[in-house]
Order: C-alpha cells, then structure tokens, then sequence
C-alpha cells in the first residue's frame, strides 16, 4: 500500500507510449500492474512516472495466421488467452495461463507483463522459450524482433532497452507440448517448473532455477534427465527450496514436462 | 550470501592494481553510479541507482579499503544505504602472475541485504547479485584493458 | 489528477494524486468502506471489486486508472436492505465468521455466477481461489455458493 | 463435499432456542459491508500514523533525526524511543527474574532486538505523506551479532539481548508429578526421542491491528477505537505504563476482522498512539499492514521438546515422560512467559499416564515477539504428546489406534484427575476416534494404500488429538511469579428491560466471527421466553457501557462457559425482578403464580392477567409512582460470573488451572509424490466434542476454520528467519495460507458430553486446531515409514525424508 509519488500517463497510441518513455528514463511501461504495483506497494521499486498502456488496442488481440503462427498482442490478458478459439491452436498457452495466480489476477495481468517482469518464479518466461516464441519490440528505430531464448537478460531484465515497448509475441505451429511445476499450494507460485516442446528432438526450457529460463534440448523425453544433469545447473536457495532441492525438482519436472508434451 | 571467482585480466599484476586501486576507474565499473567521490585514499562513496527492470533501486555507497598489501591483496568494506534496503559487504581480491604473463585475480565477497527489499526479494537477491558481479566483473576488464592500451601506446 | 468514477451507480468526481490505488480511493475518498485490505502483495481478494463488469483487486489499480470505469463494490449488491440470494445463502450456510473476507468473497462469486450459473464445486473453489479466509476453511463459503446455482 | 452428521440449514423454530442452529444476528450487517472494523473509523481532523521499523534485528541506536521528516508539509508530528522513555514506565513485566528485569517500551529505546521494531512514529494528514516522512527519519545503528535460534541463545559466547536480565533465559520451571524412578524401574522399554520442533507461525486474521485514539485534553482521558481482543488486559498493561487510572482508557470496538489470539498484544502500539493524541492534540489514526503484521505481531511460541524419554510396557502402556522444552519467546515478553505455565492444563495430553516430568526453559531471540496464538501453548504441548504417542507406536511396531486406545482417559474416569490436579470434565475420547475413523473409512486403508502403490503414490493415515481447554484459572500465572495477585476468572453481561420494553443484552466480549449476538440472545430468549428477534445485544465492546470485568475479552475459548453463563445470570436476575414487578402491579400476586410469556409476563391460573414487558419498562422507568417503597426492581440487571476455581499450589504446581475440556480428534489421509515430496491431503476428518452446543452450526464453523488452519501450519505456514533474524516470509507471498483449491474433503463430526461444572453444560471450544497439524505429522510418517520430528513440513521436507529413508 501507500506508494511513492509518481507521474501518470495515458498515451493514445504506441508511438505516443515510445515518446514518454524515451523522453524520461524513470518512465516505465504499466501493463497490468499485478507485479508492478506490488513491488511499488513494498517500495522496492519506484519509477517517476508510469506509462498505461491499458486501451492501446495495437498491443491487444489474438490472430492465429494461415501457417498456424499465433501471434498475441502483449496487452493480451491471460483470462483472454484462456478463453481465446484462436489460442487453442496452441494449447498449452491458455492451459499455463488458467494456472497463474488467481481469477481477479488474470483477468488483469498480461502476457506481455509476464514476460517483461521476468521474475524467476514466472510461468510464461520458460514456455516461451520452449515453444520457440520470436518476441517483437518496438522502438524509436522501429520494430525488431527477437527470440525467446535471447529476450531474458536477468532479473526482471529483458532484452527491452529503455525507451522500447514489447508489442507483440509470436508463436509457430505446434501441439506437442507440456508443463510441470511444483507450486506453493494448488496452482501457487512456482516453486520449480519447467516447459517441454517436441518437434523433432525434445526443447525444455526450466524456469526458477536461475536468473533466466535455462534451454536444453534432447532427441527424446527419456534424455532430458541427462541433459538437465549435464547443465551443471546451480539454482538459487531460498525459504521454499534449496539449491540442493529445486536441482533434484528441475530433473523431475523437465521430465515430465517433456513426457507430456511426447505425448499428445 | 558468499561470491566468489577467479578471473584473468590480460595484463600485468601491475596495471591491474593500478587499475583497481584508481577509485576513478572502479566508478567506471559500478552499476548505474550517478555520482563518485573519493575522500581520500581510503574512503570513497558514491550515489547509484542499481538498474533493475521494474524501476532502479537507489543507494549511497560508502566504500572503505581496510587492508591492503600491494600488489597483491585488498580487503575493501562497502556499506550501502537505501530506502527499504541496506547491503553490507565485504569484498577481497588477491593477484597473482600466471605464467603467461596475465594476471589472475581470485575474489570473494560477503553480502548482506537487510530490510523489505531484502526480505520480500529473497528468492531473487542470488540471481540479482551474480547478475551485479558480472556487470562489475566485465567492465573492470574493460578498465584493465583501457588502461594496458594506455600504458603500452 | 480529476477522476469521474461511478460507483454501484453513483458517478464521483474526485482530484486525486496519481499514486493512490483504488481500494484506498473507495474506502477513505469515497467513504465506501465495505471492500476491505487484507495484505499488501495482491494476494488476499479482500478488496474485490467488479470493474467494468469484470472482478479485479482494487489494490492493484490505481485511482487514476478508474477514470470513467464503472464500479460494483458489495455496498450495491442489496436493494434497500433485501439481500441477494448469494447474500442470504451466505447467512444459511454460515459462510461467513468475522465477516472481513465477505465482502470480496462475495463480488467474486457473483462475477462467476453471471459467467456461469451451475458452477461445479471444482469451479467454484478455483473461482474463490483468489480470496483468502482466515475463519470458516471455505467449505461453508462453497456450499453457500452452490447452493444458489441452477 | 462437506458431509456432515449435524443438522444443516435451521428451520423456523419457536420454542427451545438453545441448541438450534439459530442464523446469524451479525450476518445482514457484514453481508452488505456495513459492518465497522477499526480501519473504518474516522474523525475530523485525524492524522495518520506510520511506523518506522528496524531494518536490523539486533543493533543500537546511535542517532535519531526526526528534522527532515517534520519538516514537510502536512507531516504533523513525531514520537521517539527517547519521548516514550520520558513518557512512561516500562511495562509491567509477569515473569519473575530474570525476565522481570527486562524493560519494554512502546518504542524502542536505545536498542533495536527485532527486524521490523518499531523505532519511531510519524504522524501525517495523509497515509502516503506519513511514510513518505518516515522515510526522511533517519537512524543509525551500530548492528549487533543476531540470536536467531533459541538451542544456542544460552551459549556463553550468544548476545545478549536485554542487558537488564544478564543473559538471554526469561523464565525457566521443573514441573514434576509422579515418581519417575518408579515408571522407569517398571518399565519394559524406554522410547527416547533427542528433539523435536514445533515451528513458528500465527493464525494471521485477515484484518491486522488497528486503533483511531482521541484524546479529550478536558478530563484527561483516551477514547481507543481499537480491534485488540482483549481490552482488559490492554488496560492493566497500558495504565501503569501511561501512569493513568484504568478509566481514563475507554476501548471501544466492534466488527473485528478475525483474532485467534493474535490481536491480544498490541498495546505497546496503542500506547504510542495514545502518547502522539495528546502531545498532537488530534485523533491519531494507525492501521498495521500485512508486512508490519508479519514483522512484529503475536507470532506464535517455537518450541523445542530436547532428551525426551518415554516409560512404557511392552503392550503399549504409557507409564511416564520426561522431557526438556524450549520455547523461544522472541525479543520481548508481551503476554509471556505464561506459556510457560499455560500448557500444564494438559499436562497428560488424553492419555493415563501419572509420571510426567517437564523441565520448561523460555529464551529470548532477535525474533518477533511471541503471544497468543489460536491453541495458545497447549497445541505445542498436546503436539508433543500425540508424536510421542505415534514414535512409541512405531518403536513398538504397535497399531497407533490401539496405543491410543489403550491409554486414553476413559469415559468412566470422568471427572478425571490429572498427575497436576486438572479436572478434565467429561468425554468419551475412544467413541470420537471410532466416529473420526468411520468418517475418513478407515477399514477402507489397506486397499487405497495399495491402489495409490500402483500409481506411483505413498499414501498415509494419521490421528491427531487436542484438548481445547477453556476458562483459565489466572491463578496459574502464580506458578511462573507467586508474586503476582491474580486468580480465577470473571466475565459480565447486562441484561435490561428498556423503556418501550426493549431487551437489551449488553456484553464484556470482543468476538472476532464467533457469533456472540446470536448465541447470547439464544440463551436469553430461552429464559424470557420470547424469540431472538426481540433479543437486541449490543455489537462490540465499550468500557463506558461497564459491562466488562478484569478478565474480560475474547480469548483462551471462554465465552460459552464465562459470557453465556453471564448472560443466563443477568437474564434470570431480570426475570425475577420481572415476576416482582408485576406481582406488585397485580396487587401481590407471588413470582411462582407468575410466568413468562408472549413477550410479557402473566398469572399461570389467569391468564388475562397479562402485563406485556413494555409496561413493564415503561412502569419502572417512567412511570413509576405508587410503586411499594420495598420494592427493589431496575429491571437492569448486570451479573458477574465467577468460575469455581481455588489458587493453585505453588509449592507442588499442582490445582485446576482451566474449567472445561472440549476434545478435538481429527484424522488426516495423505497422498505423497515420492518423486517430488510435494503430498496433497485426500480425506480428512474433525470430530468435535465441546459438551452441550447452544448453536451446532456456529460450533461446526469453530471446527472447519481450526481445520483449515492446522492445514495450512503443517504444510506451508511458517515464520522462517535467516541467520541474521531476516524474516523470510513476510507476507502473504512468501506466508502461503490456503484458498480454497487448497482445502481437501472434509467430514465433521460431533458428540455432546455435557460439562457438569458449567451452568449451560457448555464447554469453551474453538482452538482445536492442532490436532490436525498432528494428524498431517502422523499421516506423512505412516506414509514414509519416517519419523516426523517437526510440525511443519513443506515438501522440500518430505523429500528430504524420504532421501534419509532411501540412505
């Protein structure tokens, strides 16, 4: 509760958006607002001034394209995933996307904020990956695109610089995926998860195990233990699991993530 | 929290204690410094804004080398101070000469962050703080770098 | 900043500084002290409210954000003291103890009951899954809700 | 997916109010959020208080300046440690040396002991703008080596917390009973247990703490618009701290959003508030977010059971225990050390055995203060027992259900005796256990066990136990300090006949959700013989209605034995005095020809002779001449009840330290992923037995929410500190408490074992919580062939059991 002072401003359209927050580094971009303004409640962040870009209809919507590519705006909300026709051609989006957090959050908090936030413990972060999703990102330059697997720099760090927005998010054909976490209570806060895709050979990308989702690829479900052994990964402890645990868990759920998505 | 590493600057012992005793290059290699200054040779504080994605967290940082023996071991006590987090750490590096004329540096820090940053971030603080050492880490080798260029030419 | 917000009918205009979240507008602009706060990280529903017909937490909107939205809070559920259906089920079924979740409870099982008027009982919980109560386990809460499906 | 062996929705009933499901008074105001918790309350003029809290858990203060943060506009004021220190006294302390020497304040003074202490107050015309200026306080500190864990605060080389008590122990007592040497000489095995760990967590009440106080400069005195639970205990701490008499502290409440014992300790806040009122000259508003609750509230006692050894048969007879228990009380004594004494209630848990020895330590560490939780000390005690019970079982590969069996207190022992002179006063536990099993198909076991084999899943049932006992005798605090002159217990309720004929119930409680108004006015219209809905008791809780004695309050599951029984005195007193009145309005007519009617009052022979209570009221109270000088009638009846408790032996640490034992027996079935460690609870069972039931529905609510809550202890809730006295989970992110996709299915069940030293057969109930946290501990043991050592056991936890089980 009780945030610090802080400019607010409804652009009318992204390039307005674009101006706003190139014009002032202490801007930042408020999406749904389910992370950030909690973590300006604890005052652990606190930029000079937000920039909503709720009612920018260019960031919102759902298209699925003649070649089965989905492309997701990034103001798209996850109660709007879950219910999209459009999004089942990839299933697995609105079947992640019905397990975040809770009615009144999802219907608020977007697949865009997610992304951007990338907080470790996140769901969509990892899937993207998996998935193979290209992340678009505008810019004073104009648009770039970028793939999931180079998009998480760190900590709430992503491949969206200052001044730029993410716009829209992509995601090719495909079915053959799957998800695992264990969650801190029924459809809780990741305690460890990871995300699977086969198409050919075996994608998983594993999520709260280190500051960004880690991609490892195998020729079959039964390889993927192997391959998370092999990644020598070292994931942070904290009051919900050690290093020692959330190692042991990632091996597990890769697992299964992978198995599930071999599967249908 | 405890970090600690090796890394091998490609340069002499000499210029990489030059380089990470020059309060003016080690600003170079902090995040988000906004503004430096050096006391005396001991004593340096410096005002950042440490670059998080969600909005950067301010702090004041007071630096103190409390041990040193040259060229090759320093002992320095940093303090920061910010609303909602405090960070203490004590941070070492000890040089040595590989035998192909590089210098190798092994460093170790101790961190502490206390109050609600500390606590509501807990599970994020391992990753932030690595993510912090690397940032330090690759721009001292630009510094080291820097300053071989400007010795050798 | 100036807002327009109307409120279970009532428009308000109100000056209001860009920085304070919707529950705190209702509860101490507004005086409408029905939605409740019961932690500060988004997770405990208290202060739910129906925003533009869809239920959201208003500890996590700004004021300012509300602008020409209109709000449903539990203050506009019952007509001149004629309690809802849900609202009198709650009483049958003794969903509720100290009564500081209900508010919240109850503006999230109205907004699922418009979307769907035979929740199962898993639907149910998962629809409530955003609303923490510290007294009565839930169970009461569920069978109330039940009881006023079709 | 609630089955349930009571009655469910009430029907329309007329006569015979009491053990009816009645609906609730409370409900139509909370239902349309007109109900008023403390946060609602607003005054002209009131500024808002915001604490600045200490980011260190051990550390002097070196400096403190307020300059900058008064500077700012709208900022209206502040208050130090070194104001408060002028100011007041430090609180008035229960232990005996050494922790009687300890000196607490409502501010820090000097020293910080905990993260989150609250350091300095600032006052400002909004919320934002007074932490806005708490941010500008600044403070430095000279941090200290933090105590952290309590097995190692005694350690010549730990800090020392309060200098003033020359070490870290606060209290410590050998309590034994019995003869030891004989139990061990005669038994067959010694069952030795090195350490167990009840963990640190609270009920968390969805509305944290609160006050708006007012301060009337005319007569000196404080109006406290506060949600703590327990106003007269507040009082006789805050009074000789602020060096005022008791009446000029006048608590006001009404709705309050949940307590469980949490809301009993906020005094040293309160103070603060009252001290910023007066030297501000306005009404000074504080609400404690979720954050400050965590950080600072009423955590509940951590305690370690160390070098336990159990005497028993090779049948399972339990003979005797001893063991060494160390409770960490955190950095300040608030409502401690009584747990040291607190859990001698249940000294035997439910089980025979006469030899019991406990050697009681209580520390001080750099953690938040420890107060009343909902199961208030006996949870970790009756904890003990119930692992002690299933360890034994395990050691002596006997069935957990027959060792219980075996050793319970039987029915026909009832009243029985404890080894330290606690009357458990009725119940049938081995019929509660059969129901509790029935209920969650226990013959059904083998076959699930196997089934969920064949999926890869270890499935485990578990048998938890407590005795919620109720009514303290507070004589017992004088088995942790014979200084102190309290004993007994009292609660007041005041029954009137107002001038239109209202009947106005008038109560000394706070409840929190318990349903006060209803059952009260279930037991009054009973004796009036009227219907509830003519029954008007008052919301809440006022000093000035002076309707409240010293114990008075909502806490340690009192009020269906201390405020019903108040309320049935006041209620026959005003029923007599009914009878008087109208007898000498009828011409003297004598009481026993009179009764009560049809909302008045009539001669039994003639009935036409009817006198409806309106005028009644309206005779007494305005129109009363001509009434016989002799007769003695207000029809404004206040009645005390006082239970029948003596002083407890000092000497031997023996008497009646609680009047009634409701018994909870709650079974848990789990289902383990061994892969992972993460369990779900499948099926579940609480039956409840808490004596004669004036309202079966609101007892069952009592029942599911003490359920969800042991659920939520053994599984996720706990207050976790690193090694410098962080705290880990400082909110409801990291604090997990379920929702409702968290709950399992749940069957109630009930019997009634009337009380026979309570005037209604009532028993308090409402705290049997942890005999689910036990079930949960029982459920993951049978299911992984471990021994559980802790009550808390997250899957990280399980796993790591299980990796121990595999090694």
């Amino acid at each position: 509760m009780l945030l610090r002072e802080v400019e607010y401003a409804k652009p009318g359209s992204v390039g307005q958006a674009l101006e706003l927050l190139a014009s002032n580094d202490g801007a930042r971009a408020l999406a749904g607002g389910q992370t950030l303004i909690n973590v300006m409640k604890a005052r652990a962040a606190s930029p000079d001034m937000l920039v909503d870009l709720d009612g920018l209809d260019e960031l919102r919507g759902i298209e699925l394209a003649g070649d089965g590519t989905l492309t997701v705006g990034a103001m798209t909300t996850y109660s709007e995933l879950v219910g999209s026709a459009e999004a089942k051609a990839r299933p697995i989006l609105g079947e992640v996307c019905a397990t975040i957090a809770d009615v009144q959050v999802r219907n608020r908090g977007t697949i865009g904020g997610n992304v951007c936030s990338n907080d470790p413990t996140n769901h969509l972060p990892p899937l993207m990956v998996a998935v193979g999703a290209r992340m678009t990102i505008a810019g004073a330059g104009g648009e770039r695109e970028v793939p999931a697997e180079e998009f998480f720099l760190g900590v709430y760090m992503t491949a969206v610089a200052p001044g730029e927005l993410l716009t829209r998010i992509a995601i090719p054909a495909g079915k053959k995926d799957g998800f695992a976490a264990v969650t801190l209570g029924a459809e809780g806060t990741c305690i460890c998860n990871a995300a699977a895709s086969v198409n050919g050979s075996v994608r998983v990308a594993l999520g709260c195990v280190d500051a960004v989702p880690v991609l490892l690829t195998a020729d079959t479900p039964q390889g993927v233990a192997d391959a998370v052994r092999a990644a020598n990964i070292t994931p942070p402890s904290d009051v919900h699991a050690s290093s020692e645990y959330r190692t042991h868990l990632a091996e597990v759920l890769a697992t299964r993530a992978a198995q599930e998505a071999a599967t249908r | 929290m405890n970090v600690s590493g090796e890394r091998t600057f490609d340069a002499p012992r000499g210029t990489v204690w030059q380089v990470l005793n020059d309060p003016e290059a080690m600003a170079r290699t902090m995040p988000g410094v906004e503004s430096f200054d050096v006391h005396d040779d001991r004593h340096w504080t410096a005002n950042v804004k440490i670059p998080l994605g969600l909005g950067g967290l301010k702090m004041k940082i007071d630096m103190e080398k409390v041990e040193e023996r040259e060229p090759e071991f320093a002992k320095l006590a940093v303090k920061g101070n910010g609303v909602g987090a405090i960070m203490n750490m004590e941070t070492s590096f000890t040089l040595s000469d590989t035998d192909h004329g590089s210098t190798a540096m092994a460093w170790s820090a101790e961190v502490k962050i206390l109050g609600p940053v500390g606590s509501m971030g807990q599970r994020v603080l391992q990753p932030i703080v690595n993510q912090q050492v690397q940032h330090v880490l690759t721009a001292l080798d630009q510094q080291v770098q820097e300053a071989q260029g400007s010795t050798s030419g | 900043m100036d807002v327009a917000v109307t409120v279970n009918g009532t428009t308000y205009e109100r000056d209001v500084e860009p920085r304070k979240l919707l529950i705190h507008f209702l509860r101490d602009d507004l005086d409408l002290t029905g939605s409740h706060v019961g932690c500060d990280t988004g997770n405990c529903g208290a202060c739910s409210v129906i925003f533009d017909g869809v239920l959201v937490k208003s500890c996590m909107l700004l004021a300012v954000q509300a602008n020409g939205a209109s709000i449903e809070t539990v203050e506009g559920l019952a007509e001149d003291g004629e309690l809802t259906p849900l609202q009198q089920a709650f009483n049958e079924h003794h969903a509720l103890q100290c009564g500081y979740c209900t508010p919240g409870m109850l503006m999230s099982a109205t907004a699922l009951l418009r979307e769907n008027q035979s929740p199962s009982d898993a639907e149910i919980k998962k629809a409530l899954q955003g609303n923490i109560c510290r007294c009565t386990g839930y169970w009461n809460i569920v069978e109330a809700v039940k009881s006023v499906a079709r | 997916m609630t089955e349930t062996t009571l009655a469910p929705a009430p029907v329309e009933v007329q006569k015979g109010w009491g053990g009816q499901s009645v609906r609730r008074k409370e409900d139509k105001r909370l239902l349309q959020g007109e109900g008023v918790f403390v946060d609602d309350v607003k005054r002209h003029g009131m500024g808002y208080l915001h604490f600045v809290r200490s980011p260190y858990a051990h550390a002097h203060i070196t400096r403190v300046d307020v300059s900058a943060a008064e500077a700012i506009d709208g900022v209206y004021g502040t208050l130090t440690g070194e104001e408060v220190a002028a100011l007041t006294e430090p609180f008035f302390q229960i232990s005996s040396a050494p922790g009687a020497n300890i000196k607490d304040y409502s501010l820090a003074v000097g020293k910080v002991r905990y993260v989150g202490e609250p350091v300095v107050a600032v006052v400002a015309e909004t919320r934002e703008l007074a932490r806005d200026a708490s941010e500008l306080v600044e403070v430095d500190y000279e941090p200290l080596p933090a105590v952290v864990d309590a097995r190692t605060a005694q350690d010549s080389d730990a800090a020392v917390l309060h200098d003033d008590a020359e070490g870290n122990l606060m209290w410590s007592g050998l309590y034994s009973w019995g003869d030891l040497d004989a139990a061990f000489a005669e038994a067959d095995r010694v069952v030795k247990i090195p350490e167990l760990h009840f963990h640190r967590f609270n009920s968390t009440p969805l509305e944290c703490d609160g006050a708006l106080v007012e301060f009337n400069r005319g007569v000196g005195q404080w109006t406290i618009h506060t949600n703590n639970q327990f106003p007269g205990f507040a009082a006789i701490m805050m009074g000789p701290a602020m060096q005022v008499g008791l009446d000029k502290l006048r608590f006001v409440t009404q709705d309050i959003g949940g307590g469980f014992g949490n809301k009993i300790t906020s005094h040293p806040q309160l103070v603060a508030c009252c001290l910023l009122a007066r030297k501000l000259n306005r009404p000074v508003q504080w609400t404690e977010w979720r954050t400050d609750f965590h950080l600072s509230m009423s955590h509940g006692n951590e305690r370690w059971f160390h070098d336990t050894e159990v005497a028993v048969k090779d049948d399972g007879t339990l003979l005797g225990f001893r063991t060494k228990a160390l409770d960490d009380a955190g950095a300040w004594l608030r409502y401690e050390p009584l747990g040291g004494v607190i859990w001698a209630q249940v000294t035997p848990g439910m089980y025979r055995w006469r030899h019991i020895e406990l050697d009681f330590t209580q520390v001080a560490t750099n953690k938040a203060p420890v107060s009343p939780n909902r199961g208030y000390s006996r949870m970790q005690h009756l904890w003990f027992t119930e692992r002690v019970i299933d360890i034994v079982a395990r050691e002596l590969d006997l069935d957990p259900v027959e060792v219980r069996k075996r050793n319970y207190v039987r029915a026909e022992d009832m009243p029985y005796t404890t080894p330290n002179g606690c009357v458990y006063d009725s119940g049938d536990y081995a019929a509660m256990l059969d129901l509790a099993l029935e209920l969650v198909g226990y013959e059904s076991i083998p076959g699930r066990r196997a089934e969920a084999k064949e999926r890869g899943r270890m499935l485990g049932v578990g048998i938890g136990s407590t005795l919620d006992s109720g009514t303290n005798n507070f004589g017992q605090s004088r088995l942790i300090n014979p200084e102190l002159q309290f004993s007994g217990n009292n609660e007041v309720a005041t029954v009137k006949l107002d001038i239109f004929g209202e009947i106005v119930v008038t109560l000394g409680t706070t409840p929190q959700g318990q349903g006060h108004e209803t059952t009260a006015a279930q037991v009054v219209a009973d004796i009036l013989n009227c219907s509830v809905d003519d029954v008007h008791v008052r919301a809440g809780h006022d000093s000035y209605w002076n309707s409240h004695a010293g114990f008075s309050g909502t806490y340690a599951s009192q009020f269906a034995v201390t405020g019903l029984s108040a309320v049935k005195g006041a209620t026959e007193m005003l029923a007599a005095e009914i009878k008087r009145l109208a007898g000498a309005v009828f011409g003297g007519v004598p009481e026993e020809a009179l009764e009560l009617a049809d909302g008045g009052v009539r001669i039994k022979e003639s009935p036409d002779a009817f006198l409806p209570f309106m005028a009644c009221g309206a005779i007494v109270n305005a129109n009363n001449a001509g009434l016989p000088e002799d007769l003695e009638v207000t029809l404004n009846c206040r009645y005390v009840y006082r239970p029948p408790f003596e002083v407890p032996d000092v000497e031997t640490k023996t008497g009646n330290l609680t009047l009634t034992y409701a018994t909870q027996i709650h079974v848990a079935v789990v289902e383990i992923d061994p892969e992972t460690g993460a369990y779900k609870i499948v099926d579940y069972a609480a039956v409840d037995d808490c004596g004669k039931r004036i309202n079966p529905q609101i007892v069952e609510g009592q029942v599911m929410g003490a359920t969800a809550q042991a659920i939520g202890a053994a599984i996720h809730e706990t207050y976790e500190y690193d090694e410098d006295g962080n705290l880990l989970t400082p909110n409801f992110y990291d604090y997990h408490v379920p929702h409702a996709l968290d709950m399992p299915p749940l069957a109630t069940g009930a019997i009634e074992s009337p009380s026979p030293f309570t005037p209604l057969g009532t028993k308090g109930m409402g705290e049997g919580g942890g005999a689910g946290i036990h079930a949960v501990c029982a459920a993951i043991q049978d299911a992984t062939g471990q021994i559980v050592t802790d009550s808390h056991n997250p899957y990280q936890r399980v796993w790591r059991l299980l990796q121990e089980g595999q090694a």
